[in-house]
């Protein structure tokens, strides 16, 4: 990588203009449209200056400027009618008042968010019927295997149905970390289910990172993995050399 | 059956359901009915922000739920080992008050209004579990509405969605 | 730092926990040194005794817990009633089997699939020497591990742990 150069970096047109505003110290309604259209046209070319994608809002809103700097040098048409168009202008400062309400009611859940995120809940209690004895005299091992799979089970359901409670982080993780991660799970375990690999906290992003890491282990020849039928489970198992003498 | 021993009840209902309680289970074991326990629970409520407490109490709704105090969250995060959670970026938390304002809302509407495409926004807050589908518009294509949840209640300290400060006053600044 | 404000970041921590918190990780999490953590949770101790409250702290050797009182458990029962009772063999089967196929694992880790704390039936397994601590996470907090014992093997016919059913041929049935 070169040089980095700090370029603001805007939400879309309205927030760059907002910005210009600011800058100018003036209020939205009192723009001068020929200042902040030029202003704004140098921030675009010094973003194409730097080589970075230009969103099309903001080139739509380069012409929107340019439309109403020039309507203002012409002169007024002839009063056809009095439901002419409304003034662009006019529609412009608009759009920013009622954007500016929003940025700033975000930088309000902002701090909300700072301070609120931080309150924390505990689990329910298990409230265990204890007047039953515990007897596993007639539980076999695939009582344990079909509990085991029941929990799952219901894990995959209240997963599809739940609407509340869920908190994802962002989790920026490449392939590379997650192939050593599930290594060293597997170092572990020696075998492990897909789904375990993937509770429900993680993004859709983080399933798609372990499930390429996964294709590559096999690709390796470090795992065997096998699916009873399409959309089941995979049941992941160490496989080869790899694995000898690191348990 | 006195008034503090209600409370008292309600707390250890709190305690042992870790997760929101609604006001009226809590009238069915009280036995009361659910204006009395409400009124008993918005006193509890009262009562303890007034203590110097580790535990608040708060309502998502119409439920109520224990949580640890805010301030604390730093000691919670040493004792647990959890990691403190990222703050929303500036495109999801200006999506977000627009959804939270204008609900339900349709894509569309919000980005007119931000003017620029919000589909990554509307993804993450999704994922997030802050934004969820609440029905489809009745207009051609029928776009979706989008509005908020009750972790969005929750993680922005709001009671219910009443609780947002008027859009106007904001505009001082 | 303010007692009153170290008794708050302590129960705040006894809540999350639920379960005993040794006094040693009060006095890491506060930076206190163990004595003062100790003085600390006996008055702490004291002052809930005197409050007319539905939880209370209790001692356990070293250790300290935040439980509901005991003469709120018919209301408790009435509440959970409504919702359901587990028979202990059953929450214990389920802690059981995700110990058997997930080994070694944290109580986090079978608290989160089951969705409720699981203290009871991991000291009822512990005690039936069907499970085992078999190390400590190297993560904060340092969990521990658990796994399955020899006699766990022994009590369900198995030679060893692979010998458990492959989940995925169940699945299908």
């Amino acid at each position: 990588m070169g040089y980095q150069v700090r370029l603001e970096v805007f939400e879309g047109p309205l927030d760059l203009l907002l910005h210009l505003i600011a800058k100018a110290k003036i209020n939205i309604e009192d723009i001068s449209i020929s200042e902040i259209t030029a202003q704004y046209m140098d921030y675009l070319s010094q973003m194409q200056a730097l080589d970075i994608d230009i969103a099309s809002e903001f080139m739509v809103m380069a012409a929107t400027l340019l439309h109403i700097k020039s309507s203002k040098l012409l002169p007024k048409p002839v009063q056809q009618s009095e439901e002419q168009e409304p003034d662009p202008q006019q529609q412009l400062i608009e759009r920013l008042k009622q954007y500016k309400k929003y940025k700033d009611a975000g930088e309000w859940l902002h701090e909300r968010y700072m301070v609120y995120s931080n309150m924390y809940s505990k689990l329910p209690e298990e409230v265990v019927d204890t007047a039953e004895d515990v007897k596993f005299s007639n539980v076999t091992k695939q009582d344990i295997a079909q509990t085991m799979m029941a929990l799952l089970d219901k894990k995959n359901t209240s997963q599809q149905s739940q609407t509340v409670v869920r908190n994802i982080k962002p989790e920026p993780i490449s392939l590379h970390e997650r192939i050593n991660q599930l290594a060293a799970l597997i170092v572990r375990r020696g075998k492990v289910l897909f789904s375990q690999l993937v509770s429900r906290k993680f993004s859709r992003l983080y399933v798609v990172v372990t499930f390429l890491a996964l294709l590559e282990m096999v690709n390796r020849g470090w795992v065997a993995v096998q699916q009873s039928r399409p959309f089941s489970d995979i049941f992941i198992q160490r496989k080869g050399l790899k694995w000898k003498n690191s348990r | 059956m006195e008034e503090q021993q209600m409370m008292a009840i309600a707390e250890a209902i709190l305690f042992i359901a870790g997760d929101p309680v609604p006001v009226r289970s809590i009238a069915e074991v009280l036995d009361i009915d659910v204006d009395a326990a409400q009124s008993l629970m918005e006193k509890m409520l009262e009562a303890y922000a007034l203590q110097p407490r580790g535990l608040q109490l708060i309502r998502i709704n119409d439920a109520y739920q224990l949580v640890t105090r805010p301030e604390y969250g730093e000691y919670i995060r040493k004792f647990t080992g959890a990691t403190k959670e990222q703050p929303l970026s500036r495109a999801c938390l200006e999506t977000l008050a627009i959804i939270a304002y204008n609900q339900p809302v349709t894509k569309a509407d919000i980005e007119q209004l931000r003017g620029v495409k919000c589909d990554h926004a509307i993804a993450v807050l999704l994922e997030k579990n802050l934004i969820r589908e609440v029905g489809r518009l009745d207009a051609p294509g029928k776009p979706k509405l989008y509005g908020t949840t009750e972790l969005f209640l929750k993680s922005f300290g709001l009671s219910d969605i009443n609780d947002l400060p008027p859009l106007e006053q904001q505009q001082g600044s």
